[in-house]
């Protein structure tokens, strides 16, 4: 397997960065990691996870869809579109990368998102496995393997060692324009800290839920009319947090900004469905309660998503909403309260 | 690059009609005098202007005319904006979106009955039309339509156009009895009910959701069934791509499954509606 | 689609000197929703007028910006015009170039600039304007004038005159205020109750003047045209209207050694009294702090010797409220306390006064009947030394920053009445200058210099030692000789300065009237409504809003009258429709507009909701009296959720401003 | 003490004094509390938690509950949650007389996040005794001193002193000296292109998920300025960071004279924006130009930026800014 010393590692960067745009995560001032552009100097985080996912990445945060101007009665639409530099994203968890793959099956069918494809096709990622999951972790739940996560390339740090497999023709690309980095050594101290993770994963408190019932269309009803959402959501504040660390939400809204010089710019940013006004028309509002608000949440995720995406959840287990929600709601207190746990 | 689907055309109003104290028609075509793009009975298109944001509106003219025309109801920024233009204004365009009615499958050779309340005719006014365009296609035409009062009555003219249809059967109803107004006075679900419609006819149904609501009741009451009944549900969309999450129901979304539903397919999902 | 007009006027050269008028008028053409847009050389002229009006009319236009002067100046000529057009006046908006422009900046590509800047923030706040009617509101036709000194009582009479009802306040058991303490005015020099009494008894015969004295106004609500005020009548213990004022009780009174505060404490009345002779009403009243029946239960003589029964020892205060459509403002002044001078020792020897004791010591109604002896042993003062400017234009923590206005003046009488009456007594004046700006002042105060040998020191005291003979050993400093002078003195006469009278404050917070820092109070505009209090309905007479003399406070007084009476005069007031409103569905009833509001216009009521889910909510929610409200957007900006808002000055209407301004 | 306290509460519950509780919910992990409404003694007794981890401000969630409930609903406060009590109060947001409050003790609350950033993130339990925090993992048990995870608003705690309550569980507590200014000043003192990279850098975390504005006992809006399409500030995210930033600055005015200092928007802020300090700099401010002001110390008191007295005659309303640096 192609290896990497990690003394080398800050090296490797500085090559990747000559030709691309890189970004890792990296610990930032309040002890916690963020993926950021690599600079030199930037210190590679381990931590196990981001606190923001890295969807970013490919469905922005905020976007500019295209400006619009209006002269007396004339309007015109420009294109602000750019290409888009090549950019890779390392240290990637299993979890966030399986999320890709659920935001593709929103944004890449028919019709194509070409903001969202024209990052995409231009992204590449070496995802990283984990060591030492957390308690909040639960993807193997998922069938997420977070010790061999995907990614165009795989990679795992075990002692002072990277190790790197490219899984994609993006990724051998990626292997071969790099090769003089890397030498080739035997895989099995990677082999080693699979099992030991793997040991550690079984041990997990949420790793056995019961999924049964959930993702099935023939019991759609029996879990939205349930009584428990009532008590689950009673005192769900109604903020985005789990919307906004979660790396597959995938709402949007569109908005025009008055630039002040006499364009507008149309962008689009993430929404979430937990907001009173997410789903505000002109007259009415089909969820007027934060309960409505609260199960279409964890029901998109558990149930709707999976119809309409063969029985793929729209959930990776990546506990960033079990450490982030100001109340402690959590969508394993909701699996458990409506699966048969 | 593509064009994006979020990315809109842009029109000219050409024409504005006021129909009501709050709803004005409004014609649109390309700036080459041609229409935008070619649509079906009952979808929508989503109008916007730079600093207004966008709305989706339903198609109110038929797909056999050669304009593209919109009913709207002054309800909002972008709905008040629109309210206020001339014509000679451009608007950003982008659309069409949803399934249209099904009115070249099972609606073909059927009596309809359309049901409507309000700016709920506007996007019924297509399918009629369109159904008006090719009369030998379909069956008996009967329309009820009621409003809160008769200045609220929508593309009033083109009723009496109707009315004056031997093969059509125009019935309208007002909330509240008004000087100067000899037709009948009474909500929509009650004048159905009155009016006591044969069970031969398919229905197409529009308007606020209370009235949906107790129309449907009646309807039941009469003896249809839910798979005779259609609606739509226009309103949810947003981004009309099946992307920004809102417009479901259930695992159905507005935009791409709808907005036109038939009962029976409703009632398999979550009374979230 | 807005059709807005933008006419930019030159002013003559005032703004066109400065601003490129065209320029500014051409750049707004291109302003969103402009499609007229001139520049002319005096818009608020007839055929400026005429310009907008036509416009309006031939261009159908939504709204219209003048760029020109102050709305201040102009706003309502405009607003006539635009309603003239048939356009609402709360569809036009004025941008101040010449004030807040041309006549603060040199440069004129800056100064242009600036213009049309300032013109795009009013064609933003105008596409923004919604047409608005004032409301209506009837006038109570009944005045309340309180004070009832000689601007008062001034006042009362002219209203009264005019046909309308006046209730006239006083503190004091008696009206005439402190004009009645007065010996002589100058420069004429006629006695102070020759002139007064015959006012103050026109005012008690006067059928439509309600006399309220020993009075004290408590509260004052509602707004101009209707306000309610409710007055404390204070236990006074003797029924006025049956007291004959014969006096008999006074002279059988025991307690005969109760300080006279009319004449200073410089002698001594009985605990029931009449304050003096001239006194209207002529009742007596029974000072409760010495009465020994009132504070002991025993006595009980003047009861007894009344014939009329006019005593009450179980008299109490009570309240009375009543409507009025206007308030006139006359609390006056008083002398400073002069205490904190020490220099002065007034506190260390009787025979160091004030100038308004000195005028009791004059007074053929003084202590001693008119002739002046010095207080501590009757003696006929041989020396007596004048110090002006006592605590006035001073500018350490003891006294006044400004001029108190009169004090030359009488000082100048007082020497000279002293020469005329005891040709013996040395006179010295000490002064920092003398100011004599009124008519006929200068030649008075030359009299006293030239005719009358008063020694005009330029100059002040310096200390004033006690001694033992009661005579005043007085060190003092003249600054044009550049001398020390040692003087000792048999009476030393301080020019106290001028405050205002203690009442003001309560009165100015229930008027919501504003003061300055000396607790004078302000008028509307210096100079163009100097009797009228920035509060609608509130207006100011003589001295209460700065120090005057009696001819400018009666002048003032009689102006203050005619502004009240051409409100009386009119049947329904036309409102400011620019007032707050709140926005109930995004109101969440925590108070904090009430909490701010200084005309007290915001209740809560308990209304009910139905909420986004279809669900019924009793909630509490802001509710505003538009009559009450003066549009002061207080409570806009204490209002967390934006529920409230102005009328004409709504949040959207400003950020529409301010965003067009930051373009 | 969670037994005393539940054994109290079931009473009240039984003499139908109450016919709910709104307490902190066992998790999944003794420090994963959800607050949540017991609508039954039994519910209660079987998932009522009180421990260190009990950090959640319940006061705002009465609002709904005394706005539509029937019934009297009873709360447990700390010590710092009973100002937040009284200022809701003070703004005829809760009705008293529908809510019964039994004032819990506070000793410090402790922070999970520092916790597992000290010992790692595979805890399954924690808990404190006295001084020392033990720690369950997947590894073994492992001990922390309590004072190197204490929660950050706890070290600064102003008051341990219940202002308002029915029932206290406990010692009456004292306002302590907090020193909270202290981090203020450290701002202060900051130039002011110093002080601006540090909000900028702070702020530019914000995700824009409005957690803290929604957990915050005084943005209690009907319905918020940022959510509401006619306040001309609506936009879920602007396209320009600093605009975006603007949202806290906007939002600590809105809360100027009314924040009680609670700490709730700091503790939720899942990118730990030390958002408290904004507030804090307002309190400060107000307590220097017009004395010392706590918001929602008694329900009497109005806060000097939002009150009208007789006194303010213009321009006496003005003073003199003589604390001003």
């Amino acid at each position: 397997m192609l290896t990497l010393n990690a003394s080398q590692l800050d090296e490797f960067f500085a090559l990747i960065e000559k030709k691309r745009e890189l970004y890792l995560p990296v610990e930032n001032k309040t002890g916690k990691s963020e993926y950021k552009r690599w600079v030199e100097g930037d210190k590679y985080s381990t931590a196990l996870r981001t606190v923001k996912s890295a969807k970013n990445f490919f469905f922005a945060k905020s976007e500019n869809l295209y400006d619009l101007k209006m002269d007396h009665k004339n309007v015109e639409v420009i294109d602000t579109r750019e290409d888009i530099k090549e950019f890779v994203i390392f240290g990637v968890r299993g979890c966030d990368v399986k999320s890709f793959d659920i935001l593709d099956n929103v944004y890449l069918q028919d019709p194509v998102d070409t903001y969202y494809k024209n990052r995409r096709d231009h992204g590449l990622v070496i995802s990283m496995a984990c060591s030492k999951p957390a308690t909040t972790c639960f993807c193997a739940l998922f069938d997420i393997d977070a010790t061999s996560p995907n990614g165009d390339i795989q990679a795992w740090n075990v002692e002072d060692k990277f190790y790197f497999n490219p899984l994609t023709e993006k990724g051998d690309a990626f292997v071969e324009e790099f090769k003089e980095c890397f030498t080739d050594e035997d895989s099995k101290p990677v082999e080693k800290q699979k099992e030991e993770t793997l040991n550690i994963i079984e041990r997990l408190p949420f790793v056995n839920l019961n999924m049964e019932g959930f993702g099935v269309e023939d019991k759609l009803k029996a879990i939205f009319d349930r009584p428990e959402w009532e008590d689950l959501s009673s005192t769900c504040i109604g903020c985005g947090t789990c919307t906004y660390v979660c790396p597959t939400c995938q709402c949007f809204d569109i908005k025009d900004f008055n630039v002040g010089d006499g364009s507008i710019k149309r962008f689009r940013c993430w929404d979430s469905c937990m907001y009173s006004d997410f789903t505000q028309m002109a007259a009415a509002n089909p969820r007027l309660t934060q309960t409505a608000r609260f199960r279409q949440r964890f029901m998109h995720k558990l149930v709707y998503y999976p119809i309409k995406n063969e029985g793929i959840y729209g959930c990776v287990g990546c506990g960033r909403c079990l450490v982030s929600c100001p109340v402690q709601m959590n969508i394993v207190k909701v699996i458990k309260a409506m699966g048969d746990n | 690059m593509d064009k994006d689907a979020l990315m809109p055309y842009v029109g000219v109003i050409t024409e504005i009609t006021r129909e009501t104290p709050d709803v004005k028609t409004f014609r649109v075509l390309g700036k080459d005098g041609k229409k935008l793009f070619i649509h079906e009975p009952g979808q929508c298109a989503m109008l916007s202007a730079p600093g207004y944001g966008e709305a989706m509106i339903s198609i109110t003219s038929s797909p056999t005319e050669d304009y593209m025309e919109f009913s709207i109801k002054n309800a909002g920024k972008l709905t008040g904006w629109l309210h206020s233009v001339e014509v000679g204004q451009q608007v950003a365009v982008r659309g069409p979106y949803g399934k249209s009615f099904p009115v070249d499958t099972d609606l073909k050779g059927k009596d309809l009955l359309f049901i409507a309340g309000g700016i709920g005719l506007a996007p019924l006014h297509s399918v009629i039309n369109y159904c008006r365009a090719k009369r030998s296609d379909y069956g008996k035409i009967k329309i009820v339509y009621g409003s809160r009062s008769a200045n609220d009555l929508v593309d009033y003219k083109e009723l009496q156009e109707w009315a004056n249809e031997p093969s059509m059967d125009v019935n309208l109803t007002i909330d509240r009895p008004q000087e100067g107004w000899d037709g009948n006075v009474g909500f929509v679900p009650t004048y159905v009910k009155e009016l006591n419609p044969e069970l031969s006819y398919t229905v197409i149904i529009c308007g606020p959701p209370i009235m949906i609501k107790f129309t449907l009741q009646g309807l039941k009451e009469l003896g249809f069934k839910d798979t005779q009944v259609y609606t739509t549900m226009e309103m949810r969309m947003k981004c009309g791509v099946g992307k920004c999450g809102r417009c479901n129901i259930g695992d159905k979304y507005v935009c791409k499954d709808g907005p036109v539903f038939r009962f029976d397919e409703l009632g398999e999902l979550p009374n979230e509606y | 689609m807005q059709k807005i007009g933008v006419f930019v006027c030159h002013c003559g050269t005032n703004i066109s000197a400065t601003v490129d008028v065209a320029k500014v008028a051409e750049t707004l053409a291109k302003e969103p929703g402009v499609i007229y847009s001139t520049d002319y050389q005096f818009m608020c002229s007839l055929a400026g007028q005429n310009l907008i009006i036509d416009k309006i009319k031939e261009l159908d236009l939504t709204g219209v910006v003048i760029c020109s002067c102050s709305p201040r100046m102009h706003e309502l000529t405009f607003r006539k015009a635009a309603d003239k057009a048939g356009l609402n006046g709360f569809l036009l908006e004025m941008a101040n170039i010449r004030e807040q422009d041309a006549w603060v900046h040199k440069d004129r590509e800056e100064a242009t600039l600036k213009a049309v800047a300032l013109g795009r923030a009013a064609i933003a706040k105008v596409a923004l304007n919604e047409a608005l009617i004032p409301g209506e509101s009837k006038v109570t036709k009944r005045a309340l004038v309180i004070g009832a000194g000689i601007a008062g009582m001034q006042a009362a009479l002219d209203i009264a005159d005019a046909g309308f009802s006046v209730d006239l306040v006083d503190i004091e058991p008696t009206i005439g205020g402190l004009m009645t303490q007065v010996d002589k005015t100058f420069p004429t020099l006629d006695c102070a109750s020759c002139i007064l009494t015959p006012k103050m008894v026109d005012v008690q015969q006067h059928e439509l003047i309600n006399l309220m004295t020993f009075c004290e106004v408590e509260k004052v609500e509602g707004y101009i045209g209707n306000f309610i005020a409710t007055i404390k009548k204070k236990a006074r213990y003797v029924d006025p209207d049956a007291c004959t004022g014969c006096g008999l009780c006074t002279q059988k009174c025991p307690t005969k050694n109760v300080l006279n505060s009319f004449n200073l404490n410089l002698d001594n009345r009985s605990a029931i009294y009449i304050p003096f002779p001239q006194a209207v009403p002529l009742v007596a009243i029974i000072d409760a702090a010495h009465c020994k029946k009132l504070q002991e239960g025993k006595c009980g003589v003047c009861a007894a010797v009344c014939a009329p029964k006019a005593i009450h020892y179980d008299d109490c205060d009570k309240l009375v409220e009543n409507k009025y459509g206007a308030i006139v403002v006359a609390t006056g002044f008083n002398p400073i306390e002069v205490h904190a001078f020490n220099e002065f020792a007034y506190d260390q020897s009787p025979n160091v006064i004030t100038s308004l004791e000195y005028e009791r010591l004059m007074s053929a109604t003084g202590p001693n009947g008119g002739t002046v002896l010095r207080p501590s042993d009757k003696k006929h003062p041989k020396t007596i030394v004048f110090q002006q400017c006592v605590g006035s234009r001073d500018t350490t923590s003891r006294g006044k920053t400004y001029c108190s206005g009169i004090c030359c003046m009488y000082t100048a009488k007082h020497a000279m009445l002293t020469r005329e009456k005891y040709p013996d007594t040395d006179v010295y004046v000490f002064y920092t200058d003398i100011r004599t700006p009124g008519k006929g002042f200068d030649e008075f105060h030359r009299r006293a210099v030239e005719q009358y040998g008063v020694h005009y020191i330029k100059g002040s005291i310096g200390k004033v030692v006690p001694m033992s003979n009661g005579n005043l050993k007085v060190q003092a400093s003249d600054l044009l000789m550049q001398r020390q002078l040692h003087i000792e003195a048999d009476l030393v006469v301080l020019a106290a300065a001028m405050e205002p009278d203690k009442s003001a404050k309560h009165l100015a917070q229930q008027l919501t009237a504003s003061m300055d820092n000396d607790g004078w109070f302000t008028e509307s505009h210096p100079k163009l409504r100097p009797v009228e209090s920035p509060t609608a309905g509130v207006f100011l007479a003589g001295a209460c809003q700065g120090p005057k003399d009696i001819p400018s406070t009666v002048a003032q007084a009689g102006a203050a009258a005619s502004k009240a009476i051409i409100l009386l005069i009119k049947d329904k007031l036309k409102g400011n429709p620019c007032v707050a409103h709140s926005a109930e569905n995004m109101c969440n009833g925590c108070g904090a507009c009430a909490n701010v509001c200084p005309y007290s216009a915001i209740t809560y009521v308990e209304k009910e909701f139905r909420m986004p889910d279809r669900t019924t909510l009793i909630r509490r929610v802001a509710s505003v009296n538009p009559a009450v409200c003066q549009g002061c957007g207080a409570c806009t900006v204490a209002c967390p959720s934006g529920a409230m808002d102005i009328f004409g000055f709504s949040n959207k209407q400003i950020m529409g401003e301010v965003d067009a301004i930051c373009q | 003490m969670q037994s005393e306290i539940i054994k109290r509460t079931v009473e009240l519950f039984n003499s139908e004094e109450i016919v709910r509780a709104i307490g902190w919910r066992k998790g999944d992990f003794d420090y994963d509390l959800n607050p949540s409404i017991f609508k039954s003694s039994e519910d209660l007794e079987k998932n009522f938690v009180y421990n260190d981890f009990s950090s959640a401000n319940l006061s705002k969630f009465l609002i709904k509950i005394s706005q539509k409930e029937d019934g009297k609903t009873l709360v447990f406060l700390k010590s710092c949650d009973t100002y937040s009590f009284n200022s809701l109060l003070q703004e005829h947001r809760i009705s008293r007389d529908k809510i019964y409050i039994i004032g819990v003790p506070c000793e410090e609350n402790l922070d999970p996040s520092k916790i597992k950033a000290a010992l790692g993130e595979d805890v399954l339990s924690m808990s404190c005794d006295g001084e020392t925090v033990t720690v369950e993992t997947l590894d073994g048990t492992k001990t922390i001193s309590k004072s190197e995870v204490i929660l950050d608003r706890c070290l600064a705690c102003k008051s341990r002193k219940h202002v308002v309550y029915d029932e206290l569980f406990g010692e009456e507590g004292e306002v302590l000296d907090s020193k909270r200014f202290d981090q203020v000043e450290i701002l202060e003192n900051m130039k002011p292109e110093e002080r601006y990279s540090f909000w900028r850098t702070e702020l530019s975390r914000c995700i824009g998920c409005n957690a803290c504005r929604d957990i915050c006992p005084a943005c209690t809006c009907e319905k918020c300025v940022f959510d509401n399409r006619d306040s001309g500030v609506e936009n879920k995210v602007a396209t320009n960071d600093f605009e975006e930033n603007m949202f806290h600055i906007i939002r600590a005015f809105h809360v100027a004279g009314r924040c009680t200092d609670c700490g709730e928007c700091s503790r939720v802020c899942p990118e730990d924006i030390p958002l408290h300090l904004l507030n804090r700099k307002f309190i400060k401010d107000i307590n220097e130009f017009y004395g010392n002001y706590q918001a929602g110390d008694d329900i009497e008191t109005l806060a000097p930026l939002t009150r009208f007295d007789a006194v303010d005659v213009e321009p006496s309303i003005v003073k003199t800014r003589e604390n001003v640096k």
